[in-house]
């Protein structure tokens, strides 16, 4: 499992990106696919061939173009689901991982009271201490708009959740459960089991933001058992401006709309309107079609090479990276320090010196990190850092990259004397 | 032309003069379905006598393949089994789904088999379902409305 | 203004899909733009370009990509902005129109009681009877959450609002008029001075829906004195999955976020979280960068050849297209029967043939039109049609183009023996 | 290398040994200012005496860029009268959105020239305005309370 059996190099060359200099003339060094991930040939061709062969809307055309559009866009559709081992049926598409839980969050708020996603006072909605703002607001939100309490399960010096309490956090009054599957800053993955058991026990619904995690690892939404899930093409080699959510279907077909506009009705008078079946009745208007199609591309892409070796590859390329970092003195890895249960996300400080210090000494070295609190900011009061610097690691990354980095940091000690 | 193999005559002419258009006054379930990207709609009643589809009617509005469509199936219906109705809708649904590959069985189909050319549009297949669907819908609430009175009775 | 200053056919050479051939080898006749325009190449490339060169996530990166991708985003929305004659800081990139609308309608119901644009019973929101689904809908469900009452403007037998009710129509209980600025369905173009005068005089504010009318002729939102104005980004040459939403800064400044994540805030705590300033405040999440960057070409392409002359462009075509389709006996057309106050958009129902079925038979011709009710199904009802065909024209169309329609409609008629 | 450009030696110096960092007890106004991007925070009081910028204290976190800001800006704007104040705060924002083709003017700007370099990063910008723009929310406000007080007294 912890061979690599693609050669990134040779990957390397499908990504247009790497043809340009940075900095001087550098090669770039891209460490940030935790934030957005880099497109393959195959991906821009998909979509600009979408635009110069079939590009009509869908839904709605008795023509040539507006059919083949159609069978793009449900194509499509069918790629998705197939990725994570779900029904074309269960698969919508958004704009982005955040409209992906928004329309969870405003669908349960438009719930007719008493129905079964409605939520009122002394229900509760949990999450943990290391969400995503977009898993994190969207709930905020929709507790303030219902009277629902907000509770979480605490993060514990060892970047894991802690799930001893898990009895006294989900509750008789959970009625759902948002949780991300890997930690976008500490790389650490989830122990799900436990959670989706205990939450299913009393009635609750599981959202599992996947936006680090399916584009890195196999998913089988059947196996995980999780109720919704959600993820953000642009991290998955795919387009910006698309995002997927995956539902079971007698729960989506059981909800009301987030959007409403065109498509996405059964009949309209002047007051009043009733839903399209599902999937329809969550696109409203034209889609972003092009889009849908470049992610499908970028999945086949993906399942071309095979989930597990990506994830293999990412896992060498971590362990290598912990070995090495740890060998220098100040640097602290924040969260799991070995392979175990993590993913290719590496967060660290450097004693004395500003994650956007160290970035911009980095990227003078061609190197691509993200600084700050990654959109995680519970999670660094928590961890009592201003903010750390990350490294991620993709498909494109090799042990040269690694490298660069180790030395790369060294020299923001030197340049900074500490 | 192409064109040709999706208007067949026979649907041209069920199209001019459509069979049990008109609702009937005695029925056991009536239904009102739409197609919402388009906006054709049907209200269609089925009479149910025992297992056997005595009556179908309905009234709408419509292309001529879903008027035609609907037009043909209810000759074909009135008269069936539930159960033999219901094998004819599943080979008629089966003929759609088929992308142009199928011509559709003749013995089963009848005059159906004329829409086999619909298959080969895919914005068309809905239409030629409307009323297709609408007479599954209505035939099992009629089945379902029977067994609840049967129960009430005992 | 009724000659137009460029030569179509040359326009054309610059949309890639005009090479590729329909049913049996057949040129694309393409009178569907009203759904969705086809794309110039330098749209294409603008895009590509921007995964290829500066691909990186917007807001959070101290590194040479992140910079230059913020740069190019910021760019784009400098572009739009000048396009519509607005600040920049007053552009928020949405997924489409429909995002757009349904941005104001969530964002309006989550003010708090009592504040600015918070509604309640008794309150009212207006319409017309002639709005596409997008711009109908969000409103009757806001009105339906708020308790608020939804009135409209209706049709005359012309295609035109009835104005001349304005005063019962717009009253002291008016908060939010949301009107088209120019029927997707019958062409009109609504005389928005007198509705925005009373709009204002009452204290209300005016939503413009912009969809068929920004990508057809020179806007200024200034001049124009609307409160917001929304508009899809794939109907005006740009890519699929952007809209744009302008408002006037005060205003935007006073609203509550709707989407909430990523990038649109200022600070967060585990239970709480403030608001960053407008426009990030609407646009949560990493945004549909490549998408901003390929509307700005296209607007840019647009403004090149000048929206003066796009409009004459059109108007002539529809102008032709007008005193041809009369001549012939069995059309009629729906809405106005002149160039008048109305864009190139021509709506007609043919005797005893449904829309359907004209649009199947033109498609056997090569040629592209909508067919239906046109996501405005209550004015459908109005009009006591079953729904029409609809061929809208864009700067890529001919002369040529418009012979084709007319000779087509003559063979759908001999066709159906009617 | 460009990288000295943007980290010059007084910025390091600064950056080292911050001046005014802990917040002073008397102030006419605090503000607490934060930069979304990088959760960089900073808590600033300013106490004024009639027209002129008694002190001005601070605390906070962030990078070198913005530490270093703050405390060349605070060595500057001590002593001066509001007007200079604002005038020597255009300046510097001027030259921060410069794009690296302004050196600063040293007369007005003294040491807070060794920030132009910042201007070619504009990721960095913000950094560098967080204290600048602190200084100017808690002047203002100190105005306003001043203008406000005197109203009361008469
Ligand atoms: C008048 C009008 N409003 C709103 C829309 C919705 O636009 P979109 O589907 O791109 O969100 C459209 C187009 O479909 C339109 O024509
Ligand atoms: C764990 C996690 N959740 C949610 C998001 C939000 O994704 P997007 O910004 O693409 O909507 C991200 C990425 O930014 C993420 O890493």
């Amino acid at each position: 499992m912890n061979q690599p059996i693609f050669d990134a190099e040779v990957i390397k060359r499908d990504f247009p990106i790497f043809d340009r200099k940075v900095r001087g003339g550098l090669p770039l060094i891209f460490l940030d696919s935790g934030a957005t991930s880099q497109k393959p040939r195959s991906v821009l061709d998909a979509e600009r061939h979408f635009y110069e062969f079939t590009n009509a809307a869908v839904n709605r055309g008795s023509y040539l173009l507006a059919e083949e559009a159609n069978e793009a866009y449900e194509d499509a559709r069918a790629t998705v689901a197939e990725f994570l081992k779900a029904d074309a049926s269960e698969i919508i598409f958004t704009k982005s991982a955040t409209e992906s839980l928004n329309l969870l969050a405003y669908s349960f708020g438009n719930a007719e009271p008493g129905s079964n996603f409605a939520l009122k006072p002394g229900d509760s909605i949990v999450v943990s201490e290391m969400e995503h703002h977009a898993n994190l607001i969207p709930w905020q939100q929709l507790a303030k708009r219902t009277g629902a309490t907000l509770s979480w399960f605490a993060l514990k010096q060892d970047g894991r959740l802690d799930l001893d309490s898990i009895d006294q956090v989900i509750t008789d009054r959970t009625k759902i459960v948002a949780i991300t599957q890997q930690s976008n800053v500490l790389g650490t993955i989830v122990p799900l089991e436990a959670i989706v058991k205990r939450a299913h026990e009393v009635g609750a619904i599981v959202v599992l933001d996947a936006c680090q995690s399916a584009p890195h690892f196999a998913i089988d939404v059947k196996k995980l058992d999780v109720d919704f899930l959600a993820f953000s093409g642009h991290k998955a080699l795919g387009p910006t401006g698309i995002g997927v959510l995956w539902g079971k279907f007698e729960l989506l077909n059981q909800m009301v709309p987030f959007l409403t506009g065109g498509s996405m009705i059964e009949s309209v008078t002047m007051t009043d309107a009733t839903w399209a079946p599902v999937p329809r009745r969550f696109e409203a208007g034209v889609p972003n079609m092009a889009q849908a199609v470049g992610l499908a591309a970028a999945l086949k892409y993906l399942t071309n090479i095979g989930m597990d070796s990506v994830h293999s590859h990412e896992m060498a390329l971590t362990k290598s990276a912990l070995l090495q970092i740890a060998e220098i003195p100040g640097i602290k890895v924040i969260g799991p320090q070995d392979t175990d249960s993590r993913g290719g996300v590496i967060s660290f400080t450097v004693d004395q010196v500003h994650p956007h210090d160290v970035g911009q000494v980095l990227d003078q070295y061609g190197i691509a990190v993200r600084t700050g609190h990654h959109c995680a900011w519970p999670l660094m009061r928590k961890l009592n850092v201003v903010g750390t610097t990350r490294a991620s690691f993709y498909i494109y990354n090799t042990e040269a990259d690694v490298s660069a980095l180790v030395d790369g940091i060294r020299q923001v000690q030197k340049y900074f004397k500490v | 032309m192409e064109l040709d193999s999706l208007y067949q005559e026979v649907i041209l002419d069920h199209y001019k003069k459509p069979a049990h258009k008109g609702l009937a006054t005695n029925f056991s379930a009536q239904v009102h379905h739409v197609n919402p990207s388009c906006g054709d709609e049907i209200t269609l009643n089925v009479a149910l006598e025992g297992e056997t589809v005595k009556d179908v009617s309905w009234d709408g509005v419509g292309c001529s393949i879903s008027q035609a469509s609907t037009s043909i199936m209810t000759e074909l219906m009135i008269g069936k089994s539930v159960t033999e109705a219901f094998l004819i809708l599943e080979n008629f649904t089966a003929l759609m789904q088929s992308k142009g590959t199928q011509k559709g069985d003749e013995d089963i189909l009848e005059d159906a088999v004329a829409l086999a050319g619909v298959s080969k549009f895919p914005a068309r297949i809905k239409c030629a379902l409307l009323g297709w669907m609408a007479f599954r819908d209505a035939t099992a609430q009629g089945l379902i409305q029977k067994a609840t009175e049967t129960k009430g009775e005992e």
